[in-house]
């Protein structure tokens, strides 16, 4: 039985919130859904901390589906690089299942209940799905699980705001072309070298350099992905999305639906091509690392102006994937490591802030705006103090896990010769703790309404230990740091 | 010569159709031919996969007796079959979203429901503004 | 040889013109008809490509069900597209750069039909040989579909799951709904 | 519609040999051109023609909501189980050829399998996705 564990661990991550999600449908029971659900992402977890502590043994685990042996049927790639998604989504799914519990019967029908639990884990195992394969067509198809789901989740925030369709609608189509540009592109690169396989299409165009269908194939999967990975120009359906979703969705949403994207970014430009360095070079120096800097300011300024505190976070948000896709750019395997370590940091710092603010609209029963913040954190002491240290995360204060990321970007910066931009991502992180600042002042100088809050345990655990890890990896970052180099050596070797 | 050319004429007018499509998609303010936009787009993804798996004299490729038979390429019409089934699910869920958008906002036009969107935006900032000065008073 | 590629040309300048009608048409009843109609001269154009399975499949998905989801959506909608007042440029041009592109690199695809390319070289003919040894099935686009690629189909039949359990939640009646946006709906009115 | 004789006799008439169509599609995949996703549309076009001659409550009486969505389940927990099977008997996920006596044999009984459970989930979509448009009117009346 345990033999059988073991040796289908990377299947069964996936495969536990996918069959998950059939059966949930079927159960009426409010309370017994959201049991199975909670169930299943811990098993997710469990299963993914098995698999972490596996590659540490075996460091690169193929499992061929259906024994086919690839490339003729399709496998599924664990190594060091993928674990570190793996582990993001499992773990902030878990947390975010037991915040749903008050806030999906607050904000949804009861009626719809258990199909919204279904489409939470099938948005889940779609991500998840997304980052352990190694077959780029069968990447398209759980892509779109994860999409479809999505998609649907934001839209049962119409029932608090009718704005939620639009939003819903918008991720929708967006994100469709976005998968057809990177179906255009796998299917150019199938043309021409005749498989699917992510490494054995590595081998295959490396004696196929300056091929035109290599190029328009490789740039069509990089704009698809960059569509879904909400990289500055393609970001417009983020921050409606995030915002107009229910609580426990934009949670899920902004802390792992980004992640998994810059994964595959990364995966694409570092592995798949990395033979072809010319064009990544050309890439990565030309378009990736511009349109990183445009997005840290554009989402930092974005979030300055604005009064609606869910879509602030989401302009913030957008901000830090052009940190990530930032260090990714520069390309050196320091930046590689830093840009991993601010994925996970990130994710945590999201995940916290989206939780704290949406516990917040649920006390007052309205959308949270900044005139309606006033005095609420007298009112809720252990949800304020949460926030404000995940504040201080995102703003990147020393003891704080934000902290550890700056300094290894920064670090990074400064050892590839580019002090220029060690000192971009300086003023940036100074503009975010403006409105981070404007935040916390209304929360707490400001008077407000003396209402009585009873703050609600299922609601401020998931806060406590995400709040918690935020300031655990700052304290030690070790796990976090070494994970994330060995990462980057494993994504470009030898090479610099 | 001749058949190259119509080769080349083929890929090409695939290509024209697809930037159709995606035109339709990104160009059009109207949510409905937004959609339909998706499905031309899509479907002329779909001609691309197909015509590279053609092979000249080739045949489905179902096993027949003869043993001389070039099938051809069934990989790229398994892709297919997956991508068509792909397309009518997001197809069914942007229609449904639609429905719904036309009962909210009275219109899927998107500038009518943008505009009306910007209003209710500020209407919420104001409005709350105003309650909150009343309660601090 | 030369007869196929005709008539596939001429299927395909057909499937062109309706792409340009629909371009043009500002008639919904229209617009769903073309579409039906487009689909259904794709599935002809995969039965010349010998992609019977996926001729079945879009006659019967794109063509069929499309169609009827279109025209049931179709009866609550309004019946013009409205003009646009915002310019069509930015999309049109970012339309004909990528299409730009795709006719650049189209030079160094491999030629239609083949038989050298390395498409049909590479991992096809193990297919085709282990439809026949390993499996068993004459129809190889079954075996590659449910055994060889059944990961996918897997992951295909989710997708529909999804779509349905979607849909099913999004047009459930919710008659507990507060409707407040009569005010503000006159306030667009006066603007 | 709902009064016109040739429309209703002819429906019920087509109705069975719609359905066998759609049963000869699905398990005929193998030989020729067709397979679960062919069938599960073809099989669901029929209850989509009940329901537009008859009308939609009509049509549920015939095959009511909640069966529908445990079927629509099923199917793919029969795609699933055949799966896990294939793992629980110590192979990777849907390895068929464990689950006969012999590779062959597994093959072919893991494809029929999958199949019917790839037609399942299609076809009680299909009748789903048409009943939720269809009776979309109804709602907005309430």
């Amino acid at each position: 039985m345990i033999d059988i564990l073991t040796k289908n661990l990377p299947i069964l991550v996936v495969l536990c919130p996918l069959i998950t999600s059939l059966f949930v449908v079927l159960i009426p029971n409010i309370f017994f859904s959201w049991i199975l659900t909670t169930l299943s992402t811990f098993l997710t977890f469990l299963f993914s901390i098995l698999l972490y502590q596996e590659i540490q043994i075996q460091s690169h685990i193929s499992y061929a589906l259906g024994k086919w042996m690839p490339p003729i049927g399709i496998e599924y790639i664990i190594d060091k690089v993928a674990i570190i998604p793996i582990i993001i989504i499992s773990g902030i799914s878990f947390i975010a299942t037991i915040f749903a519990y008050k806030m999906i019967p607050d904000e949804i029908e009861k009626k719809s209940i258990s199909k919204v639990y279904s489409l939470w884990l099938l948005a889940i195992a779609g991500l998840l799905g997304l980052v352990t394969t190694g077959d780029a067509f069968n990447l398209f198809v759980f892509l779109e699980i994860s999409s479809l789901a999505s998609v649907a989740l934001v839209a049962m925030g119409a029932q608090k705001d009718k704005q939620a369709l639009v939003a819903a609608y918008n991720y929708l189509i967006i994100g469709a072309v976005g998968a057809t540009l990177y179906v255009i592109g796998v299917g150019l690169l199938y043309g021409i070298t005749g498989t699917l396989n992510m490494e054995d299409l590595t081998n295959r165009i490396s004696d196929l350099n300056n091929n035109k269908a290599l190029i328009a194939g490789f740039g069509f999967m990089i704009i698809g992905i960059m569509v879904k990975a909400a990289l500055f120009p393609l970001h417009i359906w983020l921050p409606r999305a995030y915002a107009y979703a229910p609580s426990a969705v934009s949670v899920l949403l902004a802390a792992t639906a980004t992640k998994a994207s810059l994964y595959i970014l990364a995966r694409i430009l570092f592995s798949v091509f990395e033979n072809s360095e010319n064009l990544i070079n050309n890439t990565l120096l030309y378009v990736i690392l511009p349109l990183s800097i445009i997005a840290m300011f554009a989402g930092t300024i974005m979030a300055i102006y604005e009064k609606d505190i869910k879509r602030l976070l989401a302009h913030s948000s957008v901000a830090q994937i052009g940190y990530i896709t930032l260090a990714f750019a520069i390309g050196t395997k320091a930046s590689i490591a830093a840009g991993f370590i601010h994925m996970f940091n990130h994710a945590m710092i999201k995940g916290g802030l989206f939780i704290a603010i949406t516990s917040l609209g649920f006390f007052i029963q309205k959308r949270v705006t900044i005139n309606n913040l006033s005095g609420l954190g007298r009112a809720m002491p252990i949800t304020f103090f949460c926030f404000v240290l995940c504040s201080l995360s995102l703003a990147g204060l020393p003891l704080t896990a934000g902290f550890i990321s700056k300094l290894y970007l920064i670090k990074a910066t400064i050892s590839s010769d580019a002090i220029w931009i060690a000192i971009l991502i300086l003023i940036s992180s100074a503009l975010s703790v403006v409105y981070l600042w404007k935040m916390i002042e209304v929360m707490w100088m400001r008077e407000g309404r003396k209402i009585v809050v009873k703050e609600n345990p299922t609601i401020y655990i998931s806060l406590i230990i995400i709040t918690f890890f935020n300031v655990y990896f700052g304290l030690d970052a070790s796990l976090v740091v070494n994970g994330s180099f060995e990462a980057a050596e494993k994504l470009i070797g030898d090479l610099k | 010569m001749i058949s190259s050319t119509i080769g080349i004429w083929n890929y090409w007018i695939v290509f024209c159709l697809m930037m159709i499509g995606l035109f339709l998609v990104i160009g059009r303010k109207n949510f409905l031919k937004k959609i339909v936009g998706l499905t031309i787009f899509q479907t002329s993804v779909f001609l691309l996969y197909i015509t590279f798996g053609k092979i000249k004299g080739g045949t489905p490729p179902i096993l027949n007796e003869s043993i001389d038979s070039i099938y051809s390429n069934p990989l790229p019409h398994v892709l297919i079959l997956t991508a068509i089934v792909v397309g009518v699910a997001t197809t069914a869920l942007g229609l449904s979203l639609v429905l719904k958008i036309n009962k909210e906002y009275g219109s899927i036009e998107e500038d009518d429901i943008s505009a009306q969107d910007l209003v209710d935006y500020h209407d919420d900032i104001e409005t709350r503004k105003s309650v909150d000065l009343k309660f601090k008073q | 040889m030369i007869s196929e590629l005709l008539i596939n040309a001429f299927l395909v300048t057909i499937m062109l013109s309706i792409a340009i009608a629909l371009i043009r048409t500002r008639t919904v009843i229209f617009t769903v008809i073309l579409t039906s109609a487009y689909s259904l001269v794709a599935a002809l154009m995969f039965i010349t490509l010998d992609a019977v399975d996926v001729a079945f499949t879009e006659a019967s998905v794109g063509a069929g069900i499309s169609t009827i989801l279109f025209l049931a959506a179709m009866a609550y909608l309004p019946k013009k597209e409205e003009e646009s007042i915002s310019s069509e440029f930015v999309p049109a041009l970012s339309c004909i750069i990528l299409g730009g592109i795709l006719i650049w690199c189209s030079y160094d695809l491999p030629e239609i039909g083949q038989l050298t390319a390395p498409i049909h070289q590479h991992i096809a003919p193990e297919y085709i040989k282990g439809s026949k040894e390993d499996i068993g099935i004459p129809n190889i686009v079954t075996s590659v579909l449910a055994s060889y690629r059944g990961y996918d189909t897997f992951g295909e039949t989710i997708v529909v799951f999804t779509a349905g359990v979607a849909v099913l939640a999004l047009l459930q009646k919710n008659p507990a709904k507060k409707n407040k946006s009569q005010p503000k709906q006159k306030i667009r009115e006066n603007a | 519609m709902h009064n016109n004789p040739i429309l209703r006799i002819s429906t019920k008439i087509l109705f069975a040999p719609i359905i066998l169509f759609g049963l000869y599609v699905q398990f005929h995949g193998d030989f020729g051109p067709g397979g679960g996703f062919q069938a599960g549309v073809i099989v669901a076009s029929a209850f989509i023609l009940y329901s537009l001659v008859f009308g939609i409550e009509a049509g549920k009486k015939l095959f009511p909501s909640n069966i529908n969505l445990i079927l629509l389940a099923l199917g793919g927990i029969i795609y699933g189980g055949v799966g896990i099977v294939s793992m629980l008997l110590g192979d990777e996920f849907l390895a068929y050829n464990i689950l006969g006596s012999s590779p062959q044999s597994g093959q072919h009984i893991g494809i029929l399998l999958v199949e019917f459970g790839v037609g399942l989930t299609v076809s009680n979509v299909m009748i789903a996705l048409f009943n939720a448009f269809a009776s979309y009117d109804k709602i907005k009346e309430k």
